[in-house]
């Protein structure tokens, strides 16, 4: 286990503990960086059932097979990128379960890639989180058609990005998580920003 | 801005996707049987109609599959969308 | 043909304007024609007006399904310039803007050419790379061309955003001086009045719907009005040339696109140049009424719909205002849609087809406008000649099968 | 400061308690919350307030609303200042500014109106017929021409405003907030839809706000408020006001662009944007888009105090303001009645009322009982007064608009009302596909083809009558929720009173006034007139869209919302045929000029693309390091020290490279995880050369082409497993690369079981080089003997740096021995850093790309896309030893198409120049530099060689291969001289490759 102390996270550049302090006292919108989570990237051919089936159960419970939701269980999300593959979302240090997976992939033909590097995590929430999200993504993100526990791949202003909704943390609020190609990271926070500097910000401390 | 079905994502906006050209067209087995206009028919020539044409599209920002689009080049109506290696709905109610 | 000038001008104004007579005829079609010309666009009227000019064949028809200059001709953003990089575009580019500098006094109609100067810049050391290439050909090939550096283009434009910090910083350009606009709608205009003046036919409202051909040979057209025979046809359809194409039986390497542009209201003069950027795919120009006309990149797909997608006026006016800060409060009048046809190469296709007497001239994506004198010029030769031009011969449709590409990616200003 | 001498006592719905400040044209005056600039100026009494565009004929406000072709002002000053702005449509704010357009020196002294005198000299199209000769003179007219065209001005400093977009979704979108839209709105809404509704002006209501109609017995406009106050709280539907849909797209896609500041009660805050583009995707769209009332064409029907009957209504009910003191009303529909009673009613004095048609109408009652004289059969034959309108004349018109005889009758006042019918709103039915036909019996182009997904309402529909429009409204509303799959239940029945509609029209496209010297205006905005329609048809302009660029006609900022149809009329007279035949125009986005900055959005400034950065960026800006733009990447193009330039940079990281050890940020490459059984067949196919028979722990470059034969990415693959590859691009071909892969593995070879997994962004890559290399990374390393002999070039080992799970291939693009690491992008910085320190004893050095590109050019080393462009073949490259004949791969059949394969192409060679040759040079065959000149190639490549201590450079010539040894010229003809070069193998240095492999 390397040192945790030498890793830096995609937007350490941004010193976004540095803007804590310039919080608005009632912000509409919430900007958090979601550092370190362990991200593997799944493809298992949409045939085989069977590895389908072997690596659900190492999840401890089934790979989604609608579009666009995600599964949980134990702390680990599974999110639907496409019929054949997946993206699983684990707590930082779940080191085992990429070997439990290999074990239930048993050599057979499926792809499991760490890309825990590859992504930028944004967490965004608040009144007007939503609205923010709408400047610059396309995708229908009203409650009844974008239900909490859903996600999507998309566009967000002039980035790729993973969507994932979270439990709303009160009646008014929604929660989101945006998954970006680490490159993106900071571009896409500063577009962030100001996409909802009209709103005003609040950026917490990473978790 | 077009809103294109993906058959895997449901209907999403234009910008997620990028187009392929027409559909249908099929790799020679063997090139070398080919002459040079035969060769030059299947890299360049293709069906530019004015009206429905069948075209391969990528949900490029979505979940990076390829499919099928029938459209109308005029109207930009969609008719049908169905994944790569699958018959078409229409070919399908024709028994083709 | 009542001459135009100043003069008449006057003359006629003491009788209030009422005894102009016609541009151009509206004759029925005769059954039988030595050439007709399919597509009444520029390139269409150039091509009938030097066959009746320099080979004096003028039983002559163009077929126009709709009004003449409706196509391409009409929606373009006027820009002329031959800063080409292989040899065979920019003899040919060439002959098109030296017919240009000629063509009111040819026409004796004012094209209102404006030789104001075209600037390309370059943002980055590989367009720097790519501005040097271009412009030692073209100079080597006896065209004007110069590099520009950031301070020579800020003082040609200063509106320009040379300041640091910009996303996409200026390194330089290239300038052809003698580049351009020219009132597009006069050109088809002026091009017609001549071709009828010299005894062409020309026919509006006149679809093809067909050809005949016997034994692998064209010997007319039907049409929306009848049956047409002729010694030979040319198409020349732009936006439209693989529809024609499958009439005739045959398949072309060409795909149709919406090209979108805009113009913005109209303002008092501002902006002297004819500037493009491909990197982030705008160019733009002021008209003489004072609008604003832009262009930006293509749509993708497939269409004749005449008009394209939001996102590519979107990014367009981004990169527009980067480039010109000060533009922000500008409004966009109009903005619309061309189909063009776009060859793998981003060059023309002029010539000879699988059919005998069938001449097709087509594929000249987004850059036909600039083309149009010098296009019709070397089609009338090769209808007329039915061997190509010595400038067409490298457009001929066979460069698809032996390889013989002109690739002319880097000289759109749109990248394809 | 003057007094607002023409506001009516009472009424408007304008806040009489909040006075508001403005000037124009540098006089101030007073107005109310509520006014717009016109509605305010009319109160203050100004009539003139612009020139037209050609003529520069004085003009005062002709409408209410966004069709306004004349009082185009400019707002405001500096880097604030808009161009060309309705007056009709800016709402005043405290202190706004405006000014007169396109007049010199002053709005009253106008120099250019000399054209008004020489008109006769300047008919349509005149610019066609003359200035041709001498040649010469012709940029001096085009000078002139371009300096008297033009409207406003463009701002001198950048906008300090924001912009913003939203893309929003609805069940129903509704086009409209007048009578028809809001009961749509309500019936779409009351079913459960999600509704956003949208109108142009700041309040909804339409025409309701500009009449005394009534419905359920309370005035029009209460009711407006109260259904609008009850979208407003409903959970689902979007109320939007000041926000007009500009644009109709593909699939119900409509841009609607909402004017969010300047207004008195816009939100507050340093943050709010000036504009909100709002990008609706519908499932249904109701257009209750209203109609727009035309103009009369008659002998000057453009004086200032001349506007339209419906705008001198809406500016007596909504602004409680008097246009005029003493006025005439002239029309041919039943429309002018009801006005002549409300302007009576505002205290104007109503002198004639002039009806084209010779039936009196039923509503005639009313106007004649208020003592205004009903002249029947009559029309406007033409008008007095410059500055101002002093007086009509009115006179019978027969059938065919001819003045019959001289019978005509003069009336002194300074407003003429005019209606001449209703030309229903279609521009946003046209955007999407629809089609108009003429109706003659209702006077007007009315929806013949409504493409699906759409609806439409009121007299947007040709229906003008509040009773049947409301029916409509709430019909349209009914439908639209239905199609989405909902119910809904009927709305309370609304009883109207008021409200007639126009009953039976009297086209009459122009008034036919023999031997008169004055302009009958057809488009106002573009001063084309009935004689030009006539001359260009008598020309051969006889297509509609000849007729509109010839004279201009329906091409300014109005769209030709008030002329086109008058146009299509006079046309069709000129022509002698039925309007249906003439056909319609277009009619091109947007329905009103949208600003540029709110499309442009935030992608502008910092934001304009996005800036993309490798894991080592922080450390990079702090060394000082300069940066080059590689598409989206910053990538370090060098790292001065002290004082250095960019060549004596270069040359000291050259060197360190050469004799010591160099770091390099190599993170920007293409990286793609290839795992599954068959990726070595599926690699044999996709790169020319083979890679099957790798054996595991190896890596190859290799070269990939396109169908067509040409080489489009290079790079190197690895196979760390059996079944797991790993495949490196260059950094612009990284996307493309992974999404070619998957279009053969989705689309022609979905049999191959082979999935690939894009890491780019996974790995930080660091490359060490240098005959040091091994010692620095010696102390770093477990695992893994460094050796020669056990860890040669060309192979990959994962160990352990620093304690961080690395990759380490042994690859070299400088020639020396080099070693790319690859670690988590989170450690590369930790990675770098540990570089740094332990390189320290060997004077590490970190170099950028500029100094990479000498290195590897010295090697003969290509870069695709710099050496190479879209016709460059492996062989042209001298590589045809890795573009193999055995097996078949993309491009391989295109290498044997005749030209393709054909001897004497360009190839790559090297070139020992006598100096430095810029790259893209042309060498030239022949000596002379008379043009044109014949060029055999150019210079790719091109750098002054710190190993080599001489001017090096690549480039691409006929049959080069062939000429080694000789000498050629390369042209600098800026210079107009030559540079001999000669010709080399593109390997400078190390040809046997003992440095890399050691």
């Amino acid at each position: 286990m390397t040192d945790r102390s030498f890793a830096q996270s995609p937007l350490a550049a941004l010193h976004i503990d540095g803007r804590v302090a310039d919080a608005s006292a009632n912000p509409g919108v919430r900007l958090q960086e979601r550092r370190f989570p362990d991200l593997l990237n799944l493809r298992i051919a949409v045939a085989d059932h069977a590895i389908r089936q072997a690596v659900g159960q190492a999840l401890g419970g089934v790979l989604p097979h609608q579009a666009n939701t995600t599964s949980e269980a134990g702390g680990v999300v599974v999110c639907w990128l496409g019929p054949d593959e997946w993206l699983i979302i684990a707590p930082h240090g779940s080191d085992s379960l990429a070997y439990q997976l290999d074990a239930a992939i048993g050599g057979q033909h499926a792809a499991l890639t760490d890309i825990s590097d590859a992504r930028a995590v944004i967490r965004l929430s608040g009144r007007h989180a939503r609205e923010v999200l709408e400047k610059g993504c396309d995708l229908d993100l009203h409650a009844k058609i974008f239900a909490i526990g859903d996600c999507a791949q998309s566009g967000l202003a002039q980035a790729a990005v993973l969507l994932r909704r979270l439990a709303d943390p009160a009646p008014d609020e929604t929660t989101w998580e945006i998954y970006v190609e680490r490159s993106f990271g900071t571009y896409l926070w500063m577009w962030l920003e100001d996409a909802a500097l009209e709103y005003e910000l609040a950026v917490e401390i990473s978790d | 801005m077009l809103l294109i079905p993906c058959p895997w994502c449901g209907a999403r906006a234009e910008k997620e996707f990028k187009p392929g050209g027409e559909a249908g067209i099929v790799r020679p087995l063997d090139p070398d049987a080919l002459d040079d206009a035969a060769w030059a028919d299947y890299l360049f020539n293709r069906a530019n109609p004015k009206g429905w044409h069948r075209e391969r599209w990528i949900h490029a920002l979505g979940c990076r599959r390829w499919f099928n689009v029938e459209r109308h080049t005029a109207t930009h109506e969609i008719r049908a969308t169905w994944p790569m290696g699958e018959t078409s709905p229409d070919d399908v109610e024709r028994g083709k | 043909m009542t001459r135009y000038s100043a003069l008449n001008l006057w003359r006629h104004s003491r009788q209030g304007h009422t005894q102009w007579p016609e541009a151009w005829g509206s004759p029925e079609p005769k059954s039988d024609y030595d050439v007709i010309i399919v597509g009444g666009g520029g390139h269409g009227l150039a091509t009938a007006h030097y066959l009746a000019k320099n080979h004096g064949i003028t039983n002559v028809a163009v077929l126009e399904k709709g009004w003449i200059g409706g196509g391409n001709t009409g929606r373009n953003t006027t820009i002329l310039r031959s800063n080409y990089l292989w040899d065979e575009s920019a003899a040919l580019y060439e002959l098109s803007l030296k017919l240009y500098e000629g063509l009111s006094k040819d026409l004796n109609y004012n094209i209102m050419l404006s030789q104001r100067g075209v600037i390309n810049l370059a943002h980055t050391e590989h367009e720097m790379r790519e501005v040097s290439r271009r412009v030692n050909a073209i100079r080597l090939n006896g065209i004007d061309s110069e590099i520009l550096t950031p301070e020579q283009i800020k003082e040609m434009v200063p509106i320009l955003n040379t300041g640091p910090g910009g996303r996409y910083p200026v390194l330089g350009g290239a300038l052809q001086r003698r580049g351009g606009v020219a009132r597009h709608d006069a050109v088809a205009w002026g091009l017609a009045r001549a071709a009828d003046s010299r005894g062409v036919d020309i026919i509006q409202n006149c679809e093809v719907t067909g050809f005949n051909i016997r034994s692998g040979q064209v010997e007319g057209v039907e049409t929306t009005l009848g049956p047409i025979s002729a010694k030979k046809v040319g198409v020349v359809v732009a936006g439209h040339a693989g529809v024609l194409a499958d009439l005739a039986g045959f398949r072309l390497p060409i795909e149709s696109h919406p090209l979108q542009a805009l113009v913005s209201e109209p303002l008092k003069p501002f902006f002297n140049v004819v500037l493009m950027s491909g990197t982030v795919h705008v160019y733009l120009s002021q008209s003489d009424r004072g609008e604003l006309v832009m262009g930006a990149g293509m749509d993708t797909y497939n269409s004749y719909a005449q008009r394209g997608s939001l996102p590519i006026i979107e990014q367009m006016l981004g990169a527009c205002l980067e480039l010109f800060p000060v533009l922000s409060r500008l409004k966009v009048m109009r903005m619309w849609g061309g189909i063009v046809d776009i060859c793998p190469d981003a060059s023309p296709i002029i010539g000879k087809t699988p059919v005998d007497n069938l001449f097709f001239n087509c594929g000249w994506g987004t850059g036909g406008f600039k083309a149009t004198p010098g296009s019709g010029y070397v089609f009338a030769d090769t209808i007329a000649k039915g061997e190509p031009h010595a400038l067409a011969a490298p457009f001929s449709l066979d460069r698809f099968s032996t390889g013989a590409l002109i690739d002319e990616h880097g000289a759109a200003a749109v990248a394809h | 400061m003057s007094r607002q001498r023409f506001r009516i006592k009472e009424g408007g719905k304008i806040d009489r308690a909040r006075r508001v400040k403005f000037r124009f044209n540098g006089w101030n005056y007073t107005g109310y919350a509520g006014d717009t600039l016109a509605s305010a100026l009319l109160a203050n009494g100004v009539r003139l307030v612009g020139r037209s565009f050609k003529y520069h004929r004085p003009r005062g406000i002709y409408s209410a609303g966004p069709e306004e072709p004349n009082a185009l002002v400019q707002l405001g000053d500096g880097g604030q200042t808009v161009p060309n702005v309705r007056a009709t449509m800016v709402e005043l704010t405290d202190g706004l500014s405006a000014t007169s357009v396109n007049v010199w020196p002053s709005l009253r002294f106008d120099l250019l109106s000399i054209n008004d005198r020489v008109s006769h000299l300047l008919p349509a199209g005149f610019y066609y017929k003359t200035f041709m000769s001498p040649a010469f003179m012709w940029p001096t007219y085009e000078n002139w021409i371009r300096r008297s065209a033009g409207l406003g001005r463009v701002p001198e400093a950048p906008d300090p405003d924001r912009y913003d977009k939203r893309h929003v979704h609805c069940d129903v979108l509704v086009v409209g907030g007048g009578p028809a839209g809001l009961m749509a709105a309500q019936a779409a809404a009351q079913a459960g839809a999600r509704v956003i509704i949208a109108d142009e002006r700041a309040q909804m209501g339409g025409q309701l706000l500009a009449s005394s109609d009534q419905i359920g017995g309370q005035a029009g406009s209460d009711w407006a408020a109260e259904v609008t106050s009850d979208l407003a709280t409903r959970a689902d539907c979007e109320v939007l006001t000041r926000t007009t849909a500009a644009l109709f797209g593909d699939h119900n896609f409509v841009v609607l662009s909402q004017r969010v500041t300047g207004h008195v009660d816009a939100p507050e805050g340093n943050h709010v944007p000036r504009e909100r583009i709002w990008k609706v995707r519908a499932r249904q769209v109701v257009l209750a888009t209203g109609a727009t009332e035309r103009p009369l064409v008659f002998p000057d029907n453009d004086r200032p105090g001349i506007m339209l009957a419906s705008a001198a209504g809406d500016y007596v009910h909504r602004y409680g303001v008097r246009p005029g003191r003493t006025a005439v009303v002239a029309g041919n529909n039943d429309s002018i009645y009801p006005l002549a009673s409300d302007l009576r009613a505002a205290g104007v004095r109503v002198v004639a009322l002039a009806d084209a048609r010779n039936e009196p109408s039923p509503l005639a009652e009313v106007a004649r009982a208020d003592g205004v004289e009903i002249l029947t059969g009559h029309a406007v034959t033409g008008t007095k007064g410059r500055m101002r309108l002093r007086g009509v004349s009115l006179a019978p018109i027969a059938d065919d608009g001819l003045v019959s005889g001289n019978s005509a009758r003069r009336f002194s006042c300074d407003l003429l009302c005019v209606s001449g019918g209703f030309s229903p709103t279609a521009h946003l039915l046209s955007q999407a596909g629809g089609r108009l036909t003429f109706d003659e019996k209702r006077g007007c182009l009315v929806p013949a083809h409504i493409p699906r997904g759409i609806r439409m309402a009121g007299s947007a529909n040709g229906t003008f009558e509040l009773a049947a429009v409301l029916a409509e409204g709430e019909a349209a509303g009914v439908a639209a929720a239905e199609a989405v799959g909902l119910t809904t239940g009927a709305l309370p029945e609304a009883v109207v009173d008021g409200g007639h509609g126009p009953g039976a029209v009297r086209t009459l496209w122009k008034i036919v006034a023999d031997g008169r010297k004055t302009k009958q205006f057809v488009d106002l905005h573009n001063d084309a007139t009935t004689a030009d329609i006539a001359l260009a048809a008598r020309e051969g302009y006889r297509s509609v869209e000849h007729v509109k660029r010839y004279t201009t006609t329906g091409m300014g900022p109005d769209q030709g919302k008030l002329g086109n149809v008058n146009a299509l009329g006079v046309l069709a007279d000129e022509l002698g045929r039925p309007l249906n035949d003439v056909g319609t125009t277009t009619f091109r986005p947007p329905y009103t000029p949208v600003t540029f900055g709110a499309l442009a959005g935030r992608d502008i400034g910092a934001l304009a693309e996005p800036v993309r950065t490798t894991p080592l960026h922080a450390w990079h800006v702090r060394t000082g390091a300069k940066f080059e733009d590689v598409g989206q990447w910053k990538r370090p193009r060098y790292y001065p020290r002290g004082g250095e330039n960019m060549a004596q940079a270069v040359a000291r990281e050259c060197r360190h490279v050469r004799t010591g050890v160099g770091l390099l940020d190599a993170s920007t490459l293409g990286k793609i995880e290839l795992k599954g059984p068959d990726v070595g067949e599926f690699l044999n196919r996709i790169y020319s050369n083979r890679f099957d028979n790798l054996p595991v722990g190896r890596c190859r470059y290799g070269l990939m082409l396109g169908e067509d034969g040409m080489v489009f990415d290079d790079g190197v693959t690895a196979r760390l497993a059996e079944n797991h590859w790993y495949m490196t691009t260059t950094t612009g071909g990284a996307a493309r690369v992974h999404e070619w892969l998957e279009d053969w593995l989705q689309c022609e070879w979905p049999d191959l079981q082979v999935f690939t997994t894009s890491v780019s962004a996974q790995w930080a890559t660091v490359t060490l080089t240098g005959p040091n290399a091994r010692h620095v990374l010696a102390d770093l390393v477990e695992d893994i003997d460094l050796s020669a002999e056990k860890f040669p070039h060309l192979h990959v080992r994962e160990a352990r740096v620093v304690g961080l799970p690395a990759r380490i291939f042994r690859v070299s693009f400088t020639g020396e021995l080099s070693y790319e690491i690859n670690v988590p992008a989170r450690y590369g910085m930790a990675l770098w850093q540990a570089l740094v320190r332990a390189g320290e004893r060997f004077d590490i050095s970190p170099f950028g790309i500029e100094a990479l590109h000498v290195l590897r050019a010295e090697k003969g080393y290509i870069v695709v896309g710099h050496d190479t462009d879209a016709t460059v073949t492996p062989d042209d490259l001298g590589m045809r030893r890795i573009a193999g004949d055995k097996k078949d791969y993309l491009g391989r059949r295109s290498l044997r198409r005749s030209d393709t394969a054909q001897s004497g192409r360009r190839q790559l060679v090297g070139l020992l120049p006598e100096e430095f040759v810029p790259e893209g040079a042309q060498i030239i065959d022949g000596k002379k530099l008379k043009t044109p000149v014949p060029m055999i190639g150019h210079v790719t490549s091109s750098y002054i060689s710190t190993t080599l201590e001489r001017p090096i450079a690549m480039a691409l010539i006929e049959d080069g291969r062939n000429m080694v040894g000789e000498r050629v010229r390369i042209a600098l003809p800026f210079d107009q001289r030559v540079v001999m070069a000669e010709v080399t193998s593109p390997v400078f240095y190390d040809p046997e490759g003992s440095r890399l492999n050691d």
